[in-house]
């Protein structure tokens, strides 16, 4: 199957750049260095996941940066000027990044925007809803308290598995953050969700063509409605894991971010013409766009120069999943021709 | 009397001004075959649309089994056993063929698992019933587009449907594949299915259906029984009696083997690399070689290289006795070359621009003075070519998407007749177009060849073939296996070699 | 009379962008009488020039179903390196140029890539976006390059002709020449064609890759020129200018100006109106003194909503 | 267990088991981590001094900005002279999680300072606690972080802004319409700068009335479209605080436009070169200027310091601090700065 031999090529690829690093960049191949690369871009892989969601349906999700500053503004409330109960918190936010997922779905069913409209036009509303409930100006003396919750700041902690499992006299391993293990949870129950369910059959259907979605008797718009939920709620996630890291939320937290996880998306394969794609591309282009830039950081190459190679990459990776589409065309012809000749 | 199993009271649709259907009923009793016939723009596809769910109409009901339903809502319709197979595809293309067939309604285990083994079986049993041979775990985009056609049909007949409509099934299908379709269809009646089939082919309506229902112009005007109607009178039916007569005589007219006996176009041992190779033919002043052969055989790919849309890998083409090697289609149009490419809605004309903007699109420099348009001469264009090609109606403001499929097919073809190629090349040009416009259409190419131009028509459809062509081409599997003067050459010998037999 | 309600919308549906816009302009004004004055009626113009000059130039590129989210960049590289001929000594005309043509390689590159090798323009843009900023940032470094005793060049940002801010002459002259090439020239048939079905254009004779290329390049010319009216403005030049943001500003112009993103139909003129509506609400709402956050949030629903109005003929 | 290793070699593992069999110990004493390396640690030089290879040390700036750039230059004047330090500026794109992400693989990298210039003075807590567990040096600019570390060398906003507003308030005459050009939330020096504009003007100039508060994202070209509106609104407009400097001058363009320079008071807060150029004009009535390129060579000073191992971490057990002295620069001062002190 295609996709599968194109995640094996995008897999044999961050293998290559690892391993690349791992002999050319002082200090890559470091247990701690495996422990900053996990905390520091498991939540950019989850915000991957989430994109890849509208981004089969042929969408995108713009505001996933400002649904990060949201959920992040609502933990930093919650928890500092009304002292609520930590599920309560961690609850309430992923709720609300939810629901402002879901009400750029129902913008995209019920209005008939496209999703880049419409997520673009809540990329400045939820913006503004920080500015609104930030509790660093309504009491500006919370600015300087952290978030001491251990509920919250629980999931930043990480696990000594080698230890736990006796390996530690053998190698050094890293310690795991809790952060990677709530993204591995969350790409194992998306990965089942898209490729075992009869939703995730849907939801490829209708990015792959909504007509014949529609006809087969396929609520489309629940689907879609669904798609930009999902988006949010793991916008809502990374949202906790970057309050934990942290321990606070800022106004701007996750400006940006939308780019990176399209960026991450895209290069892990997902299509943007929608119906083609898994959720472990994008978790692989997350950790590969990671990679590159502590490699190139520990190289010592300007940050300038990181992002004209990001830029590079980023055309490599289309480029690659270009080739592949002309190849299969072409193989399609051939095994066509030979069909018909037979 | 039994309960009709689907039956449409006073429905009617309208889009914005446009009245697609008005005040139709319908109805398929168990068992029947009931053949919708008419031209393009009389209705069937807002019927069937209407009966699928697909859309909902202005007025009127529809009940299944004498149950009244909810309308525009395709999943009560599948709920209630109402199944189609559509003109164009309804494919996921990146899917399997099995998630395809049950599309939304996999067998699912705990947690909403999709059963995949229980899947796989249900998708062989289903085509080892139909006699349908396809790996339900290929990707359907990966699969040919016959193959393609088949996992539409499987996805219809999974459903156990009690009414199953076809719009137009064949189009796309071989003989051996069109026949196999109408066992299935008998297959179906005898166990009390109520079919509907939609098709401009006569041959397969009188082939397997039981009565007729035509429509023309958005009405239901005639009910018929198969057996007390004959070809001729179907046809004046549908198109009304005037239509139906210049058709007749035009066929009568004499044929032009070679035209005048100059070389326009000449291919010599023209190969493409796994699509076709060593295509060699001439192509002369004043005639119309038709080129057929099954779908997949490779024309449509011949005439894209011929035009430079492709290129070629081996052979040499002369126009005019200079060999040419065009690299892209500016260069063809360049040398005189016209081409009217099959997919109207895909390849050739800008739906949402004027009929003005698409009549002129090929000859801008000719409507421009310096380097801007200039509008009294892009409109005195368009005027000209509606009013040679009676376009109806001669409204040249309207976007192209209003006009019905024969008058977009005229626009097409006055689009090219505007360059005033020497050599005219048209890929399936009567494909979903009426009777009445196919008779005007081949005037419109008779015309042509009269005036000298050489004009190179692929076609499916052996009846167009025998009508228009001079000559008759035959290809099979990328190969061109014999040219033959139309006169000298009879149906049965001309569908033989198409099916490769010779 | 419920019938009237639907018939109405959809009557209203193709003024819906126009309506607002009335609806705001009124709802000011009464808020605010000083909304009116010529000089902050002007103001209103002076301020949406750079973004309505990339506007323009991001309309033809947007028709053809593509997107250009590099010009942010675009815009500060072009005002870097105009900044740094002139500071060599460069004459006016050659300075310009040289800003200019960073806008034409950049734009050019676009569209080869888009349009030769066929990659998602979104994808491709996001990645020059990136690049042409560390480029922009490893020529030009972080620091703000004062632009000094050119009077000339300053005049093109703040200078007065006829009573006007030059750079809304400049403005006004962009869009009448992007009109007139929209409405009298091939080239803004080809446009609409290839946007309409680009496979079509291609059967037809035309160069749809070539013209698509064009397109980037204009769009890329469009930013450059924002970028030296902004550097003339503000007297400086800086790598940092055009910030994340600025792209999607332009995108959200042209698509109120009722262009698809999924191509097709589009008119410059129409673009120039949701320029003006977007710089009319911040204009607006700067005049009331309202707070940030509900400027954003008004932002981001009147868009949602003028949209969605306009959406509703179907 | 040997100091040595811990920085040197691929042995931050060490390191870390230290912790995990040092918090058994700890109890339930979670903030007492802290504590507990500083006593491990020793001193904090040592280490850095006796490693191979030169010494490394890095610069987070907040985003490319001419004052990050200056103090950059301020640290590289300095640390040129040591032969054996190799320094770095990073950008922190303006992001958080970026600056965390390089402190990180600062931290791997075992440099043996940090200048810092946090976005958020929370945010970059744990990375600091982080870094003073690894026996990095943190020297945080501008903005100091909850976590105490090795130094922080600051030029107060919040008091400067309030000395901005005596300054301006004098200039007013104590009374008047004034507008502020803000920028949005998410980075602390903004909400420092414009509290302490506010608050000043409450204390020492109460009679002076804020008839706007509008974002210019700190932009030059914005602040000219929002003071151009803004004036329309308010003809009596008197006074307007920019809360950088470019947005000050913004407002600078607009007065000159219109005619209203020496009618309008402007100040913006930052100090670079253009603005004193332009209050030497007569343009822009002051600024709040503090020698940036001497606050970097302050925070090279403090790290070399240290990096020479003469000074115990003890010693900064009780967080360093370094106020930077600042001048309101209005046409008055302006003259005592030097050129060579301008950036």
């Amino acid at each position: 199957m295609t996709a599968r031999s194109a995640t094996f090529a995008l897999l044999a690829f961050f293998a290559a750049t690892f391993a690349f690093f791992c002999v050319a960049a002082p200090r890559f191949a470091t247990a701690s260095n495996m422990e900053n690369l996990m905390s520091g871009f498991s939540f950019v892989a989850i915000l991957a996941i989430g994109q890849s969601f509208p981004i089969l349906l042929r969408g995108i999700d713009l505001s996933v940066g400002a649904i990060v500053a949201l959920a992040g503004m609502i933990v930093f409330d919650l928890e500092l000027i009304f002292h609520l109960p930590g599920p309560v918190i961690l609850v309430a936010a992923l709720a609300a990044a939810t629901l402002a997922g879901a009400l750029n779905g129902w913008m995209v069913v019920r209005l008939k925007l496209q999703p880049f409209i419409a997520t673009l036009a809540t990329l400045a509303a939820y913006r503004g809803l920080v500015y609104s409930i930030s509790g660093r100006q309504l009491v500006p003396g919370l600015s300087t308290t952290p978030i001491r919750n251990p509920w919250i700041t629980g999931l930043e902690t990480y696990f000594d598995l080698g230890t736990t499992l006796g390996l530690s006299d053998w190698v050094t391993l890293p310690w795991f953050p809790l952060g990677f293990f709530v993204m591995l949870a969350v790409l194992a129950a998306f990965h089942f969700l898209l490729g075992s369910t009869r939703f995730g059959r849907s939801l490829y259907t209708v990015g792959g063509n909504p007509e014949a979605a529609r006809l087969a008797g396929i609520d489309t718009g629940r689907v879609t409605l669904a798609a930009y939920a999902m988006s949010g709620f793991c916008a809502g996630l990374a949202a906790l894991l970057l309050v934990a890291r942290l321990t606070t939320a800022t106004e701007a937290l996750g400006t940006g971010m939308e780019m990176s996880a399209i960026a991450a998306a895209v290069i892990g394969g997902v299509s943007l013409a929608g119906g083609i794609g898994s959720v472990i591309g994008p978790v692989i282009g997350a950790f590969l766009l990671g990679t590159i830039l502590i490699g190139l950081t520990l190289l010592g190459i300007s940050q300038y120069v990181q992002q004209i190679l990001t830029g590079a990459i980023l055309l490599a990776a289309v480029g690659y999943d270009r080739i592949l589409v002309v190849r299969r065309r072409r193989r399609l012809e051939a095994n066509l021709a030979e069909e018909t000749r037979a | 009397m039994t309960t009709p199993l689907i039956e449409g009271r006073g429905l009617g649709r309208i889009y914005g001004t446009l009245t697609a259907l008005a005040d139709a009923d319908f109805r398929v009793m168990p068992g029947e075959v009931r053949g919708l016939v008419g031209s393009n723009g009389a209705g069937k596809s807002t019927l069937i649309k209407i009966l699928t769910g697909a859309v909902a109409p202005t007025s009127g009901t529809v009940s299944v089994m004498g149950e009244e339903v909810r309308l525009g809502d395709p999943s009560e319709m599948i709920r209630r056993g109402v199944a189609c197979i559509y003109q164009h595809s309804n494919l996921a293309p990146a899917m399997s063929v099995m998630d395809n067939v049950y599309l939304g309604r996999q067998p699912t285990g705990r947690f909403g698992r999709v059963n995949r083994t229980r899947l796989e079986a249900d998708t062989r049993a289903l085509m080892a019933r139909h006699g349908m041979e396809i790996d339900p775990l290929a990707t359907v985009g990966n699969l040919p587009t016959v193959k393609q056609k088949e996992v539409e049909i499987l996805k219809a007949l999974a459903l156990d449907a009690r009414v199953l409509l076809m719009d137009e099934p064949t189009g796309w299908l071989s003989a051996a594949d069109v026949t196999r379709l109408h066992r299935t269809i008998r297959t179906l009646k005898a166990s009390g299915v109520g079919i509907v089939y939609i098709s401009h082919m006569l041959d397969e309506i009188f082939a397997v259906c039981d009565t007729l229902t035509v429509m023309r112009d958005g009405r239901v005007i005639a009910e018929r029984d198969i057996a007390e109607t004959t070809r001729p009178k179907l046809v004046e039916l549908m198109v009304g009696e005037k239509l139906a007569r210049d058709s007749a005589a035009a066929a009568h007219e004499a044929r032009r083997p070679r035209g005048t006996g100059e070389v326009r176009l000449a291919v010599d041992g023209l190969g493409k690399t796994g699509v076709f190779r060593d295509v060699s033919f001439d192509l002369h002043a004043g005639e119309i070689l038709c080129v057929t052969g099954l779908i997949g055989s490779k024309r449509t790919e011949l005439m894209r290289v011929i035009f430079g849309a492709d290129r070629a890998d081996a052979g040499s083409v002369e126009v005019d006795g200079r060999a040419v090697a065009f690299r892209s289609p500016g260069e063809a149009m360049a040398a005189g070359i016209g081409f009217v490419p099959e997919d109207r809605h895909r390849d050739g004309l800008m739906l949402g621009l004027s009929m003005t903007d698409n009549l002129i699109m090929s000859t801008i420099p000719r409507v421009c003075r310096s380097v801007f348009l200039d509008r009294t001469k892009v409109a005195a264009t368009a005027k000209r070519l509606v009013s040679d090609l009676a376009i109806q109606p001669p409204d040249t403001d309207k976007a192209a998407r209003l006009f019905s499929g024969g008058n977009q097919q005229k626009i097409l073809v006055g689009k090219w007749l505007n360059l005033g190629p020497k050599i005219l090349i048209l890929d399936e040009p009567t494909v979903g177009v009426d009777v009445g416009a196919k008779a005007e259409i081949y005037a419109i190419l008779r015309a042509q060849r009269d005036a000298g131009a050489a004009i190179l028509v692929v076609s499916s459809d052996l009846e167009e073939v025998v009508t228009v062509a001079d000559r008759i081409a035959v290809m099979v599997s990328g190969r061109m296996v014999a040219i033959h003067d139309a006169d000298a050459i009879d149906r049965t010998r001309l569908i033989e070699e198409i099916g490769g037999a010779a | 009379m419920t019938a009237l309600v639907p018939t109405l919308g959809r009557r209203l549906a193709p003024h819906a962008l126009p309506l607002a816009m009335f609806a705001i302009v009124v709802a000011f004004a009464i808020s605010e009488p000083a909304f009116l004055k010529p000089d902050n009626l002007i103001g209103i113009v002076r301020q949406v020039a750079i973004t309505g000059i990339m506007a323009v130039g991001m309309t033809f590129v947007i028709m053809t179903g593509g997107i250009d989210l590099s010009v942010g960049p675009v815009l500060a590289l072009s005002g870097v390196i105009a900044w740094f001929s002139l500071d060599a000594g460069a004459p006016l005309l050659v300075g310009i140029a040289a800003g200019l043509s960073v806008g034409l390689v950049v734009g050019v590159l676009n569209g080869l890539i888009i349009a030769r090798i066929e990659l998602p323009p979104i994808i491709v843009t996001l990645a020059m976006l990136s690049m042409v900023r560390g480029a922009a940032l490893i020529i030009g470094g972080p620091d703000l390059h004062q632009i000094r005793g050119q009077e000339a060049y300053a005049a093109i940002g703040s200078g007065n002709f006829l009573g006007l801010p030059i750079s809304v002459h400049l403005f006004a002259l962009v869009t009448l020449l992007m009109i007139f090439v929209q409405k009298a020239t091939p080239l803004g048939l080809l446009v609409a064609a290839i946007g309409e079905n680009e496979r079509a254009a291609r059967l037809s004779g035309h160069r749809t890759r070539l013209t698509k290329t064009a397109l980037y390049a204009i769009c890329g010319v469009g930013a450059a020129i924002a970028g030296i009216v902004q550097s003339s403005q503000v007297h400086t030049a800086s790598a940092t200018y055009g910030e994340f943001g600025t792209e999607l500003d332009v995108i959200a112009s042209v698509v109120l100006g009722g262009t698809s993103l999924m191509g097709g139909n589009g008119s410059i003129a129409r673009t120039i109106l949701g320029v003006m509506f977007l710089g009319i609400m911040n204009n607006g709402m700067n005049i009331l003194n309202v707070p940030i956050d509900i400027q954003l949030i008004a932002k981001g629903a009147i868009i949602a909503l003028s949209l969605a109005l306009s959406e509703a003929k179907g | 267990m040997s100091n040595d290793e811990t920085i040197r070699g691929g042995a931050r593992r060490d390191f870390l088991k230290g912790i995990a069999l040092g918090s058994a110990a700890l109890g339930a004493a979670g903030a007492g981590l802290f504590a507990d390396v500083d006593t491990r640690t020793g001193t904090i030089g040592t280490t850095a001094a006796k490693a191979a290879g030169p010494t490394k040390m890095a610069f987070i700036q907040w985003q490319p900005h001419t004052v990050s750039s200056a103090w950059s230059k301020g640290i590289e004047e300095v640390l040129k002279t040591q032969q054996t330090i190799d320094y770095r500026l990073l950008d922190g794109q303006n992001k958080v999680e970026v600056q965390v992400s390089l402190m990180d693989t600062l931290i791997n990298e075992g440099v043996a300072t940090i200048f810092l210039q946090p976005i958020d003075s929370v945010a970059l807590a744990p990375s600091i606690a982080k870094a003073k567990r690894a026996g990095i040096a943190v020297i945080t600019l501008n903005i100091d972080a909850t976590e105490a570390h090795a130094a922080h060398v600051e030029m107060n906003h919040y008091y400067g802004a309030m000395d901005i507003a005596k300054v301006f308030g004098d200039k007013l005459g104590g009374k008047g319409e004034v507008a502020i050009l803000n920028a949005p939330p998410g980075i602390i020096i903004r909400d420092q700068r414009t509290n302490g504009f506010v608050d000043g003007l409450k204390k020492h100039h109460p009679g002076i009335k804020i008839v706007a508060d509008q974002s210019a994202d700190w932009s030059r070209k914005k602040a000219q479209d929002v003071i151009t509106t803004l004036l329309a609104a308010n003809p009596n407009l008197a006074g307007v605080y920019g809360v950088n400097d470019s947005m000050a001058l913004g407002a600078v363009d607009v007065a000159k436009a219109k005619g209203l320079i020496g009618k309008l008071v402007i100040f913006g807060n930052d100090g670079e070169k253009d603005a004193l150029e332009s209050i030497e004009k007569g343009e822009l009535t002051g600024t709040q200027y503090t020698d940036v390129f001497q606050q970097g060579r302050f925070a090279a000073a403090a790290a070399t310091v240290l990096a020479t191992g003469l000074v115990p971490a003890t010693a900064f057990k009780q967080q360093g601090k370094l106020l930077m002295p600042y001048v309101i620069a209005t046409k008055e001062t302006v003259g005592t700065i030097q050129p060579s002190q301008r950036w």
